[in-house]
C-alpha cells in the first residue's frame, strides 16, 4: 500500500467527516461520551492534551454535565461523572499549596490523572484513525468489480441439492430464526464501580444530618472508600440544597465545608421524588 | 484519425502497433472504456447501446469491439484469453472461452456442497415467510450480514430477485418454484403458520440505513 | 518463479489441448483456466482456493495470477486493459481499472449502503486494531455504551463474533473479509500504523478488570 495514500485519505476526509458526525442514538447532547467532550473542550481552548489548563477545562466540563437534565441523559451520564470527579480532584490538587509531603493520596491522584490522560490519548488515536477508515471506504465504494451471475448451464453442473427438511421443520426453523435474540447486555458493573443510588445516599444523609444537625463534608464522607459513593453523596447534598433542606457554610475558599440541617423545610415526599430523576 | 480509418486499421493490425498512428491514446482509451463496460455488464450489450453510453459514433464502437474480440482470441499477437467476447441475441458479452469451461465446471462443483448450510437455511426461512424482503431487512432479523448466503440461495435457484425498491434501490427477494418443489408444497400459502408475533420487515428499520 | 518454470511444472497438466509444443501450451492452459475462474467468481478468490479448484500446486497458481495481473496492467508488452486484477480481502478479483470507472457508471446497479456514522467508524477502528475484543473493552475505550453500534457493524458484516470468553462469558469480536474488501485492503496488516498515536496499552487495561 503506498504510504501517501494515507495522507491523501486524511486530507480527503475533511469533507466527508462533516456528514458522518450526526445521528448516533447514544449521543449525549452533542457529545459522544466524556472523552469526546473533554477532547473538544481541550481543542476549544487550544490546549495541548498533555498540558491541560485544568481550571478552564474542568469548569467547562462541569458546566456541561450540569446541562444534562433528563432522566435519559443522566442514565448515560455515569461515565461523565467519573471523569468530572477526576477532573475536580486534579483541579483541587492544582489549587492546593505545594508541600513537600508526598502522601499516598497524592500518588493516587497522580495515577488517576495519568490514567485519565492515557485513556484520552487512546480515545483520540482511534478517533483520528477513524477518518482513514471513512476515506478508504468511500474510495473503495466507488470501485466496480465484475459480478456476473453464473451461466445457467454452469449452474446445472453443481451437485444436486439434498433437501432434508419437512415443511413443519422448516416452519419451526423460521420461527426460531425470527424470534428476536436477547442481546446479552454489557456488564458495566465489572468495568466501573457498581451504580450508586443518589436517593439511597440522600436518605442516609438525611438520617445522619437529623441526628447531628450539622456536619462537615469531611465527616459526611469520612468512612467512605468508594469514589462513586462520594460523588453520589456530593450530588445528594446539592439536591438537598436545591430543595432548601440543608444550608452550607464555608469560611474561606477550600476551607471546611459545613452542612447544616434545616428540618423545618423538610417534606418526606420531596425525598422520594428526588430519587426518581436518577433511576433508570 | 477518422472513424473509417480505425475500422480499417483494426482489420489487420494489432492494437499495440497503432502507436505509429496519430491518435493512439484516443483509441486505447476507447478500447479500455469498452472493455470495462463489457466486463461488468450482466446482459449482452448492443453496439448502439455502448455507443450511446460513451457518446461515441457507432462505427468506432464496432471497430473497438472487433479489436477487443480479436485481442481476447489471441489474434493480435498476445495469448488467447480464458474468456472471449461473443455476440448473442444482438449484443456482445464476455463469456468463458469454450476450451476453458472445464475449469469453471471444476470450480463450480467444488464450490457447492449438496446440503445447504444452517445460515443458508435460516435465511431461506426468513425470505419464505417475509417475502418480498431486502438483504438489509434479513440482516436486521438475523443480526448478521447475509450477502453471501443470499448469493448461494440465488445460485441454487431457491430464491429470486422480485423487484428493486424505487426509493432505496434495495433488491427485494422471494422464493421460487424450485423452493416449493423442494418443500413439497404447491404455493407459499401451504407453508405452515408460524407465530404472528414475530418481526415484520415493514416494521424494521433497514439495518443498512441506520 | 519465472515463466519458464511455470511452463515446466504445468506442461503435463493441460487437460484439453496438446500439440507439438507442450510446454508453453501448458502454461497458457493454466493461465486461461485461472482467467476463466476469475471471470465467474462472485467473491475474491484466494490463491489456495483457486489451487484447490484446479488441483494445481499453490506456487503455480500464484505465478499464474501474478502473470495475469501484469498482463492486464500492460506490463507484458500488450495494451493496458480496461480491467485489472486486485487483491482485496484476502483474494483476487477482476475490477474495472480506476481510470475507466467513468465509463461503467451507467451499467452498474447502485445499491450503496449508507455511510457509517462517526460512532460506528470509531468503534470499527477500535475493533480492527484491538481484535479480539469484547463489547465491554470497546465501551471502556470509547467511554460510552456500544451495543447499538456493534449491532450495526454485525449486520453490515464488517465484524463477526469470534469466540466467547470461557471465563467472563463475554463475546469477542473481530473484523471480517467483507471489512477488508470494503476498505480495499488485503489483510489487517495493511492498516496504517496506529501505535504512534497511542499510549502504552499496558497502562490502560487495568482499569477494566477492576
Amino acid at each position: 500500500m503506498p504510504e501517501n495514500w494515507w495522507t491523501v485519505a486524511v486530507l480527503h476526509n475533511e469533507e466527508l467527516s462533516e456528514q458522518t458526525t450526526t445521528g448516533f442514538s447514544l449521543t449525549l447532547g452533542n457529545f459522544e461520551g466524556p472523552f469526546d467532550l473533554l477532547l473538544s473542550l481541550i481543542s476549544k481552548h487550544q490546549l495541548d492534551i498533555t498540558d491541560i489548563s485544568l481550571s478552564k477545562v474542568t469548569n467547562d466540563f462541569i458546566a456541561y454535565v450540569r446541562t444534562l437534565e433528563t432522566a435519559d441523559q443522566l442514565d448515560e451520564a455515569s461515565e461523565f461523572l467519573v471523569v468530572a470527579a477526576t477532573l475536580l480532584d486534579l483541579k483541587i490538587a492544582e489549587l492546593l499549596p505545594r508541600g513537600e509531603v508526598v502522601d499516598a493520596e497524592d500518588v493516587a491522584l497522580l495515577e488517576a490523572r495519568d490514567l485519565l490522560f492515557a485513556k484520552l490519548l487512546q480515545y483520540r488515536a482511534f478517533k483520528e484513525i477513524s477518518s482513514w477508515f471513512s476515506t478508504a471506504m468511500a474510495l473503495e465504494s466507488r470501485r466496480v468489480f465484475r459480478q456476473v451471475r453464473l451461466d445457467e448451464r454452469f449452474r446445472k453442473q453443481q451437485p444436486e441439492l439434498v433437501w432434508t427438511l419437512s415443511k413443519e421443520e422448516f416452519a419451526r426453523l423460521a420461527e426460531e430464526t425470527m424470534t428476536p435474540r436477547e442481546i446479552p447486555m454489557v456488564g458495566l458493573t465489572h468495568l466501573h464501580a457498581p451504580r450508586v443510588s443518589i436517593r439511597e445516599q440522600a436518605i442516609e444523609l438525611v438520617t445522619m444530618l437529623r441526628r447531628e444537625q450539622s456536619m462537615s463534608f469531611a465527616q459526611i464522607i469520612g468512612q467512605v472508600r468508594d469514589r462513586a459513593v462520594v460523588v453520589a453523596r456530593f450530588l445528594a447534598i446539592l439536591e438537598l440544597y436545591r430543595l432548601a433542606v440543608v444550608t452550607f457554610e464555608q469560611d474561606s475558599p477550600l476551607g471546611m465545608l459545613q452542612v447544616s440541617w434545616r428540618s423545618e423545610a423538610f417534606d418526606e415526599n420531596q425525598l422520594s421524588a428526588l430519587g426518581a430523576d436518577y433511576d433508570s | 484519425m477518422t472513424h473509417d480509418e480505425i475500422a480499417e486499421t483494426t482489420a489487420n493490425e494489432a492494437p499495440s502497433l497503432t502507436n505509429d498512428l496519430p491518435e493512439p491514446i484516443g483509441t486505447e482509451s476507447l478500447l479500455g472504456a469498452v472493455e470495462a463496460i463489457l466486463m461488468v455488464a450482466e446482459v449482452p450489450l448492443s453496439i448502439v447501446h455502448i455507443a450511446a453510453s460513451l457518446d461515441t459514433p457507432v462505427n468506432e464502437i464496432r471497430a473497438a469491439v472487433s479489436m477487443i474480440k480479436d485481442d481476447f482470441d489471441g489474434l493480435s499477437g498476445s495469448r488467447q484469453r480464458g474468456f472471449e467476447l461473443r455476440e448473442v441475441g444482438g449484443g456482445w458479452r464476455v463469456f468463458v472461452r469454450e476450451n476453458f469451461e472445464w475449469a469453471v465446471r471444476e470450480f463450480v462443483s467444488n464450490e457447492n456442497p449438496t446440503k445447504l448450510s444452517q445460515a443458508a437455511l435460516e435465511t431461506l426461512a426468513v425470505i419464505a415467510y417475509r417475502q418480498p424482503i431486502s438483504r438489509g431487512q434479513i440482516a436486521s432479523i438475523r443480526g448478521v450480514n447475509v450477502d453471501s448466503v443470499v448469493r448461494t440461495l440465488l445460485s441454487r435457484g431457491l430464491i429470486t430477485e422480485m423487484f428493486t425498491d424505487s426509493e432505496t434501490g434495495a433488491i427485494n427477494y422471494g422464493t421460487t418454484e424450485t423452493f416449493l418443489e423442494n418443500l413439497g408444497i404447491n404455493t407459499i400459502d401451504d407453508l405452515p403458520l408460524i407465530s404472528p408475533y414475530l418481526p415484520d420487515p415493514n416494521n424494521l428499520t433497514d439495518s443498512e440505513s441506520k
